[in-house]
């Protein structure tokens, strides 16, 4: 789950990371109030979950409440790559003298948080890291000892070229950044830029921080930094379902068992020429009422033209699968055609049961790929 | 021989009376004799399906059964607990099944793993068959058959449709392993290539990939140097867009690196095969494979 | 530093662990009214820094707000064992099914925290150690994995005998109080009894905690815990002059560098019939402020009859001490003779020193001693 | 040979630009030559009394002087990361001299020797002296000598009162060792014990317990099965009143163990002689030492 700047600064702020003072409007009033009482100047920053808002203009350096008005005015409800602006933050802007990126994310590899850092702040770490590879430092933490203090002021001194009162606020911050990325259960957290003012005060700046849905049942608070207004109607359905969807831009909409298999299912709809409408894993029940929900969410999307069940019977009978896909499907009234595609145990029993009712049956994964994608057009 | 089990494998089931352990317990159960201990806190002194004792512990139960090996179906709050215990205990092999097990969880459990010299497989992965000897897991037990190609995948139902073709080829599994799709898991690709390169039984390997970080760039790197069988390759995800997690917590294109052409292009540059469409990954083995 | 049973009751509610409510009063008055706010019955706990106060009578269950009053009044200004009572507690009185005992200490084999539990609950811990040692659990907590699930509920399932739902709570507690400890620098920690209501309710209804003052610089609310009535004004005042100072009930008092010498010269003391009036360590200095300071505490006993310097001077040499000893001293007016011994580098020199003062020299420790317990009688 | 130090032994001293740390190593210098760097971060590139290299960290000390050792003279809030540090660059001798490090900051950094078999002398203690050979620590260097008595102790003064009667009864040490007085230490008085009886420059041991613990009884236990040379204790705080800390945080008497009286039984029992005063300690030494 991705969460906004002012909410991943909130819980920095919560670790005792430097954050600066700020808060966010939902009008352009609200925001001229903010910079009032912070004075000026203020930036106006467009709070959504996509990257690239500064290039999109989503923030602003405002230096009189006019401009906050106008600026705030310009972002609130400006689309940014497809996601609609509907918060901005306003906070204090700092004199800049030296910006730092300081990063933490899961490494697969080491299976450790890794630490990533680079005095080359304030840009894409993913350009530095295409550039430069050399200028970014990293360290892969052992959790039973944390980030060590001396693990923290090397790698801060190297960013610092041997600035021992900024080394020592970096590495701080580091060791914060560490405890909130653990104890939040993220896996990413990123301080891009780490500013200091030309006085030497370290600040965080901007904050990204992605948390780890699955650590949900342990940080109820979860549940309200989540952007209802940020996610589209249908994936949000399909999370309250307890299902696995991701919406897409083709027509084939896709249920499959298993996300390796779904995402199989996908690739071969583009494969014969046709475009999947969406990624949805049903998971491995036969349950009807888990389909209906499934079917629900596909279909709220009107591009979709063709439904394609591609379901591999295991340990649960095929037979049983096309009984509860019956089930469901008569169970609603739809008016696109349905391939279906049962494969495992008991199959010929399945596709049996299938003859006998409007759904379009096929005996392999490419076969029922290609049905799908003729009746479409 | 298979991998990672034997016929001395003795297998305790943790979280035994719950809906999906008690039912893919009595499955193991059926597939093979070598379940000989559940593990639920509270219900120990009782007996599953007539035959297997339930114990308190994990303690209790290896020593009271000489279990080596677990597996997990414990909820995802439990998880890691139950890894632990089971490491503590002293068995040698824990295959976690349960879903949604966050991620620092694991990131913490796995030094207490390496320090004891525990394998763990998974978490959130369907486990390991080994035809003929025995089931870990959730793997459906009837389209396996006894053979000579090892399968190694990051998904569930990819691998069943991938299993379900080799008989039309006349072949058979030494061991069809689900490593699971989550960002920190136990035993890797790479891990399991190292294996079944170990193993004589195994003759061939199929790899069945998908995106999201660099495991499989890694296990072609090892292969080429290091792997003489056969080996083809699958990956699932070409379609998938970045930033939006596909199903597995592990299968998210993040800051434009872990995408299918990425890994497709790696292992195609070491020597790998990378089959298009999942029903021409026989057919790519079997030109290759000089039997 | 001891803190009292309500103090380490507000740490153990941060940390999750199910206390019963309760607040402090310290008039009867107060008491009563919190008593009906709880509502009846309550029990009203003296708040003091010693065991044993059961037995004093300074714990009472009340059934009426009469019951209240005169407890609260007889309990408040109580002395026990020398600490006077200036708080009470009042907390609603539970129906209580059983008792255990749930603590954590420093473990100096293991160096580590080891967590202790017994069935037998509400009585001291030392007396079942003694009676019944076999009733008492106890584990080691690796300090890198923490109290693990298992490790708690295997412990708690022993207790309870297998009630598991019992064990779960009590599991729990374990954990939460091992968190406590090891956040708040806790050297002991001890809920005893943590009960179960008829109902099945745990809750941890005393508490007992002993923070590290060597932790204080990162826990900043320490010095809030800290009750200075309780403390002897001599022990205030050593604190805060930063010396080790304890009293006792003699009349010879020891100034003494290093804590193991200081407890060796008490000992001496005694050895020679005598009784040491203090243990002090002022350090390796030779600094005259921290001889005055030392001078100071010892000197508000008035049964102090004699004062006994103790030094070895190792690095820093026997002639600067004395410089510094004289000069302290003749900084002041002391009444009571002052007995100097002063071995190690320079000592004839320093004993030089000493001939042209009033400071009675001495060559050895035991000469010292026998010297000053001769000055007492 | 004395114990811990050889004549390989190379030390840092960290902290070392600090009032305490400048002061000692200073004194440490001129007891010998084996201090060849210092360490305090953003002072990297200096140098400390004309001669010794001062680093930002351990690891370039390590890297550049070959350090196996080092002196912590880091504030308490600091200690443990000195400690963590020291060890991470791969020392194997570390004597943490600081005075009131938090005892669970000692608890977290035990394991983390241990996994790198470092050895830890400390917290709050006034390190080593090996008379003749090196100084590691605050001992004053002008009261030994060198020779074959073992001195280890949990406090400093106390124990350079005993070294000081040494002389007069023609004697002088192998090693002189101060353990400290907190609750959790690195080396204890068991370790220190092994080692010495391991010496073979060693002919005889004193051991200067204090209330608080058991760590004394269980020397004598181990002395009693495994020790031949002749072995003199000396118990201070038969006076401490219980409850109360004497200065030194582990010197407490809780719980009503920990007591003098105890330990002298222990002692007793173990067949190890305790000077009722510290002046009677070399008397009973030679009393029992056949030369």
């Amino acid at each position: 789950m991705n969460i906004h700047e002012y909410q991943a600064k909130e819980i920095f702020a919560r670790f005792g990371l430097p954050v600066p003072p700020g808060d966010v409007a939902t009008t352009a009033d609200q925001a001229v109030k903010l910079a009032e009482q912070y004075g000026l100047p203020v930036m106006v920053k467009a709070q959504v979950l996509t990257g690239g808002r500064g290039k999109a203009g989503g923030v602003k350096y405002c230096t009189s409440v006019a401009d906050v008005a106008e600026h705030a005015e310009a972002i609130l409800g400006m689309d940014i790559k497809g996601h609609t602006v509907g918060k901005v933050q306003i906070t204090p802007a700092l004199d800049i003298a030296e910006e730092y990126y300081v990063g933490m994310l899961i490494d697969r590899n080491t299976k450790r948080a890794l630490l990533m850092a680079s005095a080359e702040g304030g840009v894409e770490i993913e350009q530095v890291a295409k550039d430069n590879p050399d200028a970014i430092f990293k360290l892969a933490i052992d959790p039973r000892y944390g980030l060590l203090d001396h693990e923290a002021l090397t790698m801060a001194l190297k960013l610092t070229n041997g600035d021992i009162k900024k080394a020592r606020q970096l590495a701080l911050a580091m060791q914060k950044l560490y405890a909130a990325f653990m104890h939040a259960d993220a896996s990413l957290a990123e301080i891009n830029p780490y500013v200091f003012t030309p006085a030497g005060e370290g600040y965080a700046i901007d904050a990204k921080m992605n948390l780890d849905d699955n650590a949900q049942f342990r940080h109820p608070d979860y549940e309200q930094l989540r952007d209802l207004d940020e996610e589209n109607a249908a994936e949000r359905q399909a999370r309250e379902a307890g299902l696995s969807f991701v919406k897409l831009e083709g027509n084939v909409g896709c249920l499959v068992n298993g996300a390796g298999l779904a995402m199989a299912t996908m690739d071969l709809v583009k494969y014969y020429g046709g475009k999947p409408a969406n990624f949805l894993d049903i998971g491995g029940s036969s349950n009807p009422e888990k389909v209906v929900n499934a079917l629900q969410i596909i279909l709220t999307d009107p591009h979709v033209k063709v439904i394609l069940f591609n379901i591999f019977g295991g340990i649960t009978r095929c037979d049983d699968v096309a009984n509860g896909i019956i089930a469901a499907t008569e169970s609603m009234d739809i008016s696109v055609p349905i391939v279906v595609r049962l494969t495992g145990t008991n199959e010929e029993e399945a596709r049996q049961l299938l003859t006998q009712t409007d759904l379009v049956a096929a005996e392999t994964m490419d076969a029922a790929v290609q049905k799908a994608i003729e009746l479409v057009s | 021989m298979a991998i990672f089990v034997d016929k001395n494998t003795k297998v305790a089931v943790q979280g035994i009376t719950g809906r999906d352990g008690s039912f893919h317990a009595q499955q193991m159960l059926e597939y093979s004799d070598t379940v000989v201990a559940g593990v639920t806190p509270g219900r120990g002194g009782q007996t599953f399906a007539d035959k297997v004792p339930i114990f308190d512990s994990m303690a209790e139960a290896v020593g009271q059964t000489g279990a080596n090996t677990t597996v997990i179906f414990v909820p995802p709050f439990g998880a890691a607990g139950a890894i632990y215990e089971a490491a503590d205990a002293g068995v040698k092999l824990i295959v976690c099944i349960t879903e949604g097990v966050p991620t620092v969880d694991m990131v913490k459990v796995m030094p207490y793993l390496a320090e004891r010299g525990v394998r763990l497989i998974g978490p959130n992965c369907p486990g390991l068959i080994a035809p003929g000897l025995c089931k870990l897991g959730i793997m459906p037990a009837s389209i396996v058959a006894e053979g000579n190609v090892g399968l190694v995948s990051r998904s569930g139902t990819l691998t069943y449709e991938v299993v379900w073709q080799l008989p039309s080829a006349g072949l058979g599994q030494s061991a069809c392993l689900g490593i699971g799709g989550d960002p920190v898991i136990g035993t890797t690709f790479l891990d399991s290539i190292k294996a079944f390169a170990a193993d004589p039984q195994t003759e061939a390997l199929v790899m069945i990939g998908e995106i999201g970080g660099d495991a499989e760039e890694r296990a072609a790197e090892y292969i080429q140097e290091h792997v003489d069988i056969p080996v083809v390759a699958f990956i699932a995800g070409q379609t998938a867009p970045p930033g939006k997690r596909m199903g597995h917590a592990g299968a998210i294109v993040s800051g434009g690196s872990g995408t299918a052409a990425e890994k497709v292009k790696a292992l195609a540059a070491a020597g790998i095969p990378v089959a298009e469409r999942p029903k021409d990954i026989v057919p790519r083995l079997q030109e290759i494979w000089q039997r």
